[in-house]
């Protein structure tokens, strides 16, 4: 082997921020120049990621492409890289989402350098969280995908932009406090952040810890990784800066926001919360559970009840990643059975899916806004007769969001539901009534923007999607038929790490 | 080891029991039977130089609708052995003011720095004169020297035309050696070793294959180095008179332009060895004769090339020239290159097909980006011309 | 090759060096100056082919004659106009530097004596197989990477320096008038 | 077989001629021909230590390519400081260039 | 039969290539459009037709069907395996489908006025208004082409690709997928005007309604899948698995395992076959252009639930054998099913809308199936699927072929006036002789006139079977219902062909063209041929005579349920008298308004209104889901309760900082800073320069030091 391929993951984790410098010795003043370069920049870790993929060992155990590199060395944390099966999708959303961001923002037009630069970073930030092994360096990347999304929304947000960023970088700090404490406490007590060895050594603690009974400790540490999650990902009561920061941050910031910065939450549970805290996560899965339903079924209500697009599809998004902490509820309570292991295939392709198909989502209605400047639904109305291919990328989008059998979303629904209908029948079956309403509101914004008698408010001003904005979605869409028809795509690797860990 | 497996060695062995049968010491008989074969070969290589400068005539008069050479020997194939004649015959005009040593040094060593490089080209298997494992590193070596006695030529012949020439030649020849030698690193990185020999025995798949920009930015720049057209500004009769030869004559004016065409020959002959697999092909291992058939061939192809070239652009401005080469193809080359062996990396252990074709699709990924990025920055503005300009004139 | 024969033309190659050199050094003509130094680097090249290190050979001549000759004679060349009026004089002080030179010399010798190998002799065996090895210690992060992406970056420095340098501000002022 | 010590030597006596150079040419060019024949020395020794050990730490083949790098920045470098000078005061004569006095 | 296995897959594939095609390549190009749906078509008309035959000429075909699976995907070290299967029902199945969707591509070419020239006001998502031209003087309107006729066809392609998919599919999963997409097509159909905002409103309705069955119906399946590990019907219907899930309890209802899964896919059919009390969707999906309701509700997408229906029967019927008294899964099937058959039968004979008639009679029909599901015979249910799919089919091409007509007609005489209202009619019968001969044949097929329609035979095999069920409610409800039903098929041809025509739009009405008229004829044969096949051997005077292929095909149990005279007798005479009574109260119909059964307005506006069960759901599900989500959640709780809850923290935190800020920054920090900067500008003054500028003397002397340095070196120290 070589250096590249021993490597790659830290090329692939730190080739954006490379590429921000290189932008920051561009001139602001040249924005082609600018824009094709982080393009270009961007497209060079999506290559690496698949050949990741196709170095990808389906039949081992545990993490791939490891390296480690000396840090803390005083305190035992060093910068450990490695993916496996559950990381590895989410790099590959990253990587890609991130290309199709920059491209998304082309019509950005004030201080795009900087701009540029803050989505680089972003994307070493979240790829940071995914494929670091060291409980210390995962915060720090947790950290650093915080602040350029911060920026996004502050700098280059709506009107209501400030309330947003600040809500957004409140609710998050607010969750990781208690996360950081978790991880020292974790860290001191097991003598090393290294991920596979906190596993072995935290879960052997048996006798006391500073005179507090070591479950105690545990149920603490748990609580505190667990709302750090929630709010992230985000489910029920902690979803409310998610509407707004949507709403106020520019397109390509809900792309990625939606796209990558949520499932680190989730992420976060399968990493770090499931396998610290077996048996707490197995007594409190009933709790999340709730929450979760909570999340899908007012998320869908939510949905339903908007009058603006963007925070329609926000809510979705709630209501999506409900789903996912339903199922991870459910893996955490039935550990070890069939039904855990299909619900966490399920969850970790929603992720995936949802990802893809929020981020197109997201785009389109930056499309439309760009020509309307509005997102309210009830100006809009009969688009369909204008942009005939606009309609139809709609409506396959949504239909893909939807969870439509045949395009991605289905297969992982109907994992997560088979997999924690036996676990927790009830709130399944009321999830099931935000399956219904899923179908309500995308129908609901389909019927608003496309259908009924053309509003003649934009008779003027409104032409079909463009090239770029095509080329945009591409290769989403490719995504979504790919994973519905031939899940094989991605299951394969999900489940060749599922099969290990649940 | 019979004359068919292994040509040279056979014909060297007969020599070498002949010379021993004389009662030679071993090393003077080795020293005898090295010189006469540098002397056979250079000559061979000479004298194949004058079949090129007919095949050349001949081409481009055909092309410009010319009949060429018609006279001495069939289709005037022996033109080239009179003028050679005329040439030797002629009177050495020795210019006052010149530098004396200089000015007789040059044409020597500027036929002599081309005939070197033949000392490692393998023209068959079994079958070249050395084996240096810094092959590539000694063209480029030896083809500065060329430069050198350009410029000394120039320089000594005391001419303002000659020294700007020289100028221009030396700054050519100089910024087109680096896209060259760049373009020549990826056969060398692709065969993991710089002697001619390892680059076509592990030519498996032609490197014009894999790397068709690298051969296509190794091919311009060769047209460059041996100031063909469209870069033929060395000798731009209507700007510098005839550039740095202006003031040679005669038999150092013939070896001027015999070296312009051993250079070209040699130039097309490292591009069949780099990129076209050299002598490789079916049954050229155990019949070396018929992989000097096929070398020939690919030599042929790209001389050929080379003419129609000639025969069809026409001459470039010079800063037209310099952008061209420190623009777009020193840039083009290094992005190449770097990401050619990046992916190398990258793909190790994959499948061949694969190898193959990531490369393929980053080159032509890179040529398609070039291109559009060319015909979007570079394209020339159509000119207009002010019409009352034209009346009041 | 027999070993008096080796001797004859390695010291015929020291004397070809030295010589050219010095009449590099001495000679009045610039241009003269520049080509007898030509001469003495490409023995110096043959002289790596003693050591058995042809690829320093081959660097030698691609370096120091391709670019740094051709470079000064190109300035030679371009600041020639001074060179014909006024032929390179010697200063006055030529014995105090030769005074200065003779003492660096034998402190040299001096020193060169003590180093404990001084007696022994290298064998004129090609070691070309040592030119991977080197590749790898200068690309190495290990070893050599570092010093490598210095130099490569001074290298940079000096290309971008030199443009700026010789570039005609008054001319290009000009043009933009 | 060549003895070490006549390397040592040729490297020195170059080394010297070539400060012999820097030391008594007028003109800048002259002086850097000069630092060209030291820089050569400086080569050669690097060279021909590294040839004479065991040649498996390679500090002294690295030095010399080193070198070889920096001697041709410093070529370039030079040549351009004196077009520019020689633009901008019509001579390349070191005497006359005396502005670092104040 | 290798071969034959690779035709089945590839039976599908054709319509979706197709559909890609269209959609991505060729919507503006008109003839490239339907030339390429109707080829894939053909070609899966073909492939369908030899898989048939050959299964037809398989001995014993029923034990060893067409099978061929691969792995989809491995979750644990579980794999799932989805493939393609055809067994007597699906060969049953991909005849019909096969038949009707070829007829009803060619049928829409003509429909969609292909060859006439293109609207002037004609824009995408309105139906086509109508081309203007000049005739002597006065201008008059021609039918103009359909604005969106390639989208149309590509629609339809991927709708015919669902219906193959879920007809060849070998577990539930896929034939899920297949009903999902069928019912995102029927939402595109249906709202393909979606420029009309009933058109778009009925889209959506469609969609949500028939999705609440199917959400259901995932549960079905996921509860399925939990339970056995597979969806393929090879293993959930083999023996052991269905008394494992029988012996299972549940604590719903006490149902077993089976039945409950079997009862939560039948709310899926519910929702898909528009039973009651699913039903709202069907009748507003009229919108959609004819061919469409032709293809949603006769030919493929309503008998696509009874298919499924007919597939689970094992679940649902799970603990039971022939002649036991039902389960309860089956009692409730059976009644939903009972009930929705009289109940569409009644509100049908209150329609003067002809398609809106057609589609509450596809309602009753689909609840005879269900019913006959219900009551143990899935089979004759499946023989009736059959028939009424092609007798459905062709009554509703006739009817697209009326309103062309009609429209026709009222474009030539520039009347204006809803084209498709019965009562504005009759008299066709002369104007439009194949359109009529061809309605008639199906309405008779749908009335069940003895011995010849194809309807007959099914409907008798089904009281047959209803007869044989203890407590004959269910029978009688049936027989009612197939009184209604011939009562207001004659009703509707009579109103529409005979008599005199009562506008002068139907004065003027036009034969349609032939594109439009040969597919009828087909589905004509069909209607009445279909019936033969099944004759049930106990039939008397010519059972036995005819052989019961069917039967045989199916592997029905001919014996052991004697054939009573009882049912036959009854639908005899329902069907005769009921047509009968039909042709004798509406042949005297005068003036457009009146309805001769209308004796008591308000009960007939009320059961006409479908009894009112849109408003009812209004008042029930559609407010309060949109007060819950725009009032309650949007509002209240996420604005008032936790944002409000947010906003009195941050405020707190806000006070706080800023008491800081005065305190503590500005005073002491902000101060010390500005001290040392400037110590620093002194000591750059004090330092001067030393040098001559002479570079070479410096040289020189530093050798000189440097020598000096060096021998002192070499001579003390070494």
């Amino acid at each position: 082997m070589n250096w590249l391929i021993d490597n790659i993951l830290l090329v692939v984790l730190f080739l954006p921020t490379l590429g921000a410098l290189i932008l920051l010795c561009l001139p602001g003043s040249k924005s082609r120049l600018l824009l094709w370069t982080a393009l270009g920049i961007s497209l060079i870790p999506l290559a690496f990621t698949v050949v990741m993929l196709l170095r990808f060992n389906y039949s081992a155990e545990g993490y791939q492409f490891m390296a480690d590199y000396q840090w803390y060395a005083a305190i035992q944390s060093s910068l450990k890289l490695g993916v496996d099966g559950i990381s590895l999708p989410m790099v590959l959303l990253t990587t890609l989402l991130t290309p199709l961001a920059v491209l998304a923002s082309f019509k950005i037009s004030q201080n795009l350098k900087a701009y540029l630069i803050l989505f680089l970073l972003l994307e070493t930030g979240s790829l940071g969280v995914f494929v670091s092994l060291d409980l210390l360096m995962f915060f720090v990347f947790w950290e650093v995908g915080l602040v350029p999304m911060y920026f996004l929304i502050n700098q280059w947000g709506g009107e209501n932009r400030n309330y947003a960023s600040l809500k957004f970088i409140l609710f998050t700090m607010t969750g990781s406090l208690g996360l950081l404490l978790a991880t020292q406490l974790i860290g001191v007590v097991s003598g090393t952040y290294d991920l596979v060895q906190v596993v072995a050594k935290w879960n052997a603690l048996d006798q006391p810890l500073f005179g507090i009974p070591i479950a105690t400790v545990k149920t603490i540490a748990f609580w505190a990784f667990a709302i750090a999650f929630a709010v992230k990902v985000p489910i029920w009561p902690f979803h409310t800066w998610l509407p707004d920061a949507h709403t106020e941050a520019p397109t390509a910031g809900s792309m990625i926001l939606a796209g990558v910065l949520l499932k680190l939450g989730a992420y976060g549970f399968l990493r770090f919360v499931l396998p610290f805290f077996p048996e707490q996560s197995a007594h409190f899965a009933g709790a999340l559970a709730i929450l979760a339903t909570l999340a899908i079924v007012l998320g869908a209500f939510g949905a339903y009840g908007q009058k603006d697009f963007k925070r329609l599809v926000a809510y979705s998004s709630i209501n999506h990643m409900g789903m996912v902490v339903l199922a991870i509820a459910a893996a955490a309570a039935a550990a070890g059975t069939p039904d855990a292991a299909s619900a966490v295939n399920g969850s970790v392709l929603l992720m995936f899916s949802h990802g893809v198909a929020a981020a197109g989502m997201f785009f389109l209605v930056g499309v439309i806004y760009d020509q309307t400047h509005t997102r309210d639904l009830t100006r809009l109305g009969g688009f369909w007769q204008k942009t005939p291919v606009y309609g139809g990328i709609l409506i396959f989008t949504s239909m893909a969001a939807l969870g439509l059998p045949g395009l991605s979303g289905f297969v992982s629904e109907f994992l997560i539901v088979s997999g924690s209908l036996p676990v927790f029948t009830v709130l399944t079956a009321v999830a099931m009534l935000g399956l219904l309403f899923t179908g309500l509101y995308t129908l609901k914004a389909i019927r608003d923007v496309l259908h009924g008698p053309f509003n003649v408010e934009w008779a003027g001003h409104l032409n079909d999607i463009s090239k770029r904005e095509t080329a945009v979605m591409v290769p989403l869409m490719l995504f979504m038929i790919g994973l519905g028809i031939w899940p094989r795509l991605l299951l394969d690797i999900i489940n060749a790490a599922v099969k290990h860990i649940f | 080891m019979t004359f068919w497996t292994d040509p040279i060695n056979w014909v060297l062995q007969i020599l070498e029991n002949l010379l021993a049968s004389w009662g030679l010491n071993h090393v003077l008989s080795i020293f005898i039977i090295n010189f006469l074969t540098v002397v056979i070969y250079c000559t061979m290589i000479l004298v194949f130089v004058f079949f090129l400068i007919w095949l050349e005539r001949k081409l481009i008069a055909r092309m410009q609708d010319r009949l060429g050479p018609n006279r001495v020997g069939p289709w005037g194939i022996l033109q080239s052995i009179p003028d050679a004649i005329k040439i030797f015959t002629k009177e050495y005009i020795t210019p006052v003011g010149v530098d004396k040593v200089i000015y007789n040094l040059a044409p020597i060593i500027v036929v002599a720095s081309v005939l070197v490089v033949w000392a490692i080209i393998p023209v068959a298997p079994r079958w070249f004169a050395a084996d240096l494992n810094v092959g590539v590193l000694y063209i480029i070596a030896v083809g500065e020297l060329g430069i050198l006695m350009v410029m000394m030529a120039g320089w000594s012949s005391n001419n303002k035309f000659a020294l700007l020439g020289a100028f221009r030649t030396s700054a050519q020849l100089v910024s087109y050696e680096i896209p060259m030698a760049l373009a020549m690193l990826v056969p060398v990185f692709m065969a993991r070793s710089m002697s001619l020999n390892t680059i076509i025995t592990n030519q498996s798949v032609w490197n014009i294959v894999l790397a068709p920009v690298a051969f296509i930015i190794y091919f311009l720049c060769s047209l460059a180095e041996v100031g063909r057209a469209p870069f033929d500004l060395l000798e731009a009769e209507s700007e510098i008179v005839a550039g740095y030869h202006i003031e040679y004559s005669g038999l150092k004016f013939g070896m001027f332009f015999v070296g312009d065409f051993l250079h070209a020959f040699t130039i097309s002959v490292l591009g069949a060895v780099l990129f076209l697999g050299g002598w490789r092909g079916p049954g050229a291992e155990q019949y070396p004769l018929l992989g000097f058939v096929y070398m020939t061939v690919k030599i042929i192809l790209v001389y050929m090339l080379m003419m129609v070239v000639r025969g069809t652009l026409p001459r470039l401005r010079i800063d037209q020239m310099m952008d061209f080469t420190w623009k777009v193809m020193t840039p083009l080359m290094m992005g190449l290159l770097v990401g050619m062996i990046i992916i190398d990396s990258l793909i190790v252990g994959l499948s061949p097909w694969l190898r193959t074709g990531a490369f393929l699709a980053f080159n032509v990924i890179g040529a398609v980006i070039t291109l559009w990025a060319l015909g979007k920055h570079t394209m020339p503005k159509p000119q207009e011309f002010p019409l009352e300009d034209l009346n009041a004139s | 090759m027999p070993l008096n024969l080796l001797y004859a033309v390695f010291i015929f190659n020291a004397i070809v060096i030295l010589g050219s050199a010095i009449c590099s050094v001495t000679a009045r003509n610039l241009i003269h100056a520049a080509l007898w130094m030509v001469l003495s680097f490409f023995s110096i090249a043959i002289l790596f082919v003693f050591m058995g290190i042809g690829f320093f050979a081959v660097i030698q001549i691609t370096i120091y004659i391709g670019a740094i000759a051709v470079l000064i004679l190109f300035a030679i060349m371009l600041t020639r106009r001074s060179m014909q009026e006024q032929e390179d004089k010697r200063l006055k002080n030529v014995w105090v530097a030769l005074l200065a030179v003779g003492g660096v010399l034998t402190v040299l010798v001096m020193t060169l004596r003590q180093i404990p190998i001084f007696g022994e002799s290298i064998s004129t065996t090609q070691v070309d197989e040592m030119v991977p090895a080197l590749g790898k210690a200068l690309t190495e992060p290990a070893q050599y990477g570092l010093l490598f992406e210095l130099a490569s970056v001074l290298l940079l420095a000096a290309l971008i320096g030199a443009i700026y340098l010789a570039f005609d501000r008054k001319k290009a002022e000009g043009e933009e008038k | 077989m060549i003895p070490f010590a006549w390397y040592l030597l040729i490297a020195a006596a170059l080394f010297c001629i070539g400060l012999f150079g820097v030391l008594t040419r007028r003109s800048a060019i002259g002086i850097l021909l000069g630092l060209e024949f030291m820089l050569n020395a400086v080569n050669i020794n690097f060279l021909a230590f590294w040839r004479a050990g065991t040649m498996q730490a390679m500090s002294g083949a690295v030095f010399s390519v080193i070198i070889f790098a920096v001697a041709a920045a410093e070529v370039a470098v030079g040549l351009a400081i004196i077009i520019s000078v020689y633009r901008s005061r019509r001579t390349v004569v070191v005497a006359e260039i005396s502005d670092l006095k104040e | 039969m290798m071969e034959l296995d690779n035709l089945v897959w590839l039976i599908p594939v054709f319509p979706l290539i197709a559909f890609a095609v269209i959609l991505l390549f060729t919507t503006r190009k008109r003839v490239l459009s339907h030339s390429i749906a109707i080829g894939s078509v053909v070609l899966s008309w073909l492939a369908s037709m030899i898989v048939v035959v050959s299964a037809v000429l398989t001995p014993d075909f029923k034990s060893n069907p067409i099978h061929l699976e691969i792995p989809w995907f491995t979750t644990g070290d579980t794999p799932f395996v989805i493939g393609a299967q055809v067994d007597a029902l699906g060969a049953l199945g991909l005849f019909f489908v096969s038949w009707t969707v070829l007829m009803i591509f060619i049928y829409s070419t003509g429909y969609h006025n292909f060859g006439q020239p293109v609207g002037d006001k004609d824009q995408p998502g309105l139906p086509p208004q109508g081309a203007a031209y000049k005739e002597h003087g006065k201008t008059l309107l021609q039918p103009s082409v359909e604005p969106m006729y390639g989208r149309f066809f590509g629609i339809a392609s991927l709708f015919a690709f669902a219906m193959f998919l879920l007809i060849l599919a070998d577990n539930l999963l896929t034939l899920y997928i297949g009903w999902e997409i069928m019912g995102l097509c029927s939402y595109l159909l249906i709202g393909f005007w979606y420029a009309k905002p009933s058109a778009r409103d009925a889209a959506v309705k469609a969609f949500i309604t028939t999705r609440l069955g199917d959400v259901f119906m995932l549960l079905g399946l996921a509860f399925l899948y939990a339970r056995t590990g597979s969806l393929q019907y090879s293993v959930i219907f083999s023996h052991e698995t269905l008394s494992s899930l029988t012996s299972q309890g549940t604590g719903i209802f006490g149902l077993n395992a089976a039945a409950l899964a079997g009862l939560l896919l039948f709310i899926g059919v519910v929702g898909k076959s528009a039973q009651w009390p699913l039903h709202v969707w069907l009748p507003d999906a009229m919108e959609g252009p004819t061919p469409v309701s032709a293809m949603i509700h006769a030919a493929t997408m309503v008998s696509a639930g009874v298919y499924l229906a007919i597939r689970i029967f094992p679940l649902i019927s799970s603990g039971w054998e022939t002649g036991a008294p039902l389960t309860t899964a089956m009692i409730v099937v059976s009644s939903i099913g009972a009930f929705t058959a009289l109940f569409g039968s009644t509100i049908a004979l209150t329609q003067r809308d002809v398609k809106r008639t057609l589609a509450y009679s596809t309602i009753s029909q689909l609840g005879y199936m269900i019913a006959a599901v219900g009551i143990g015979a899935p089979l004759i249910a499946a023989f009736h699927l059959l028939t009424h799919a092609f007798f459905k089919a062709l009554l509703f091409l006739d009817s697209g072929s009326v309103i062309h007509g009609m429209e026709h007609g009222q474009m030539h005489s520039g009347e204006h006036g809803d084209a498709q209202d019965m009562f504005r009619m009759g008299g066709l019968a002369r104007k439009m002789p194949i359109t009529f001969f061809t309605f008639f044949i199906g309405a008779l097929a749908l009335a069940g006139f003895p011995l010849l329609t194809a309807g007959f035979w099914s409907k008798d095999a089904i009281l047959t079977s209803a007869y044989a069920v203890p407590g004959r409610i269910i029978f009688w409800v049936l027989v009612t219902a197939a009184f209604l039903t011939a009562f207001y098929s004659m009703r509707q041809i009579t109103l529409v062909f005979l008599g005199k025509p009562r506008t002068d739009g139907a004065a003027h009405a036009s034969e349609s063209v032939k594109s439009m008229t040969i597919p009828l004829i087909f589905l004509a044969v069909f209607a009445v041929a279909i019936g033969w096949i099944g004759i049930p051997a106990a039939f008397p005077l010519i059972g036995g005579h005819v052989p019961d292929f069917l039967a045989e095909f199916l592997g029905i149990s001919a014996e052991g349920e004697v054939h009573s005279n009882v049912p036959l007798l009854a639908s005899v005479i329902v069907s005769l008298g009921g047509m009968l009574l039909g042709w004798l109260t509406y042949r005297s119909q005068k003036g457009t308004e009146k309805d001769a059964i209308a004796v008591i307005r308000p009960v007939y506006n009320f059961v006409q209104r479908g009894y009112d069960f849109d408003r009812l759901y209004n008042v029930l599900f559609v407010r309060p889901a949109k007060w819950v989500s725009e009032v309650f959640t949007a509002k209240w709780v996420d604005r008032v309760l936790i944002d409000g809850i947010l906003h009195t923290v941050a405020s707190g935190a806000l006070a706080l900082g800023s008491l800081f800020r005065k305190g503590v920054d500005v005073p002491v920090i902000n101060g010390g800073a500005d001290l040392t900067a400037r110590g620093i500008q002194r000591s750059g003054a004090g330092i001067r320069h030393v040098q001559t500028g002479q570079v070479q003397q410096y040289m020189v002397m530093s050798i000189f030091v440097l020598v000096i340095a060096a021998a002192l070196a070499l001579v003390f120290i070494v």
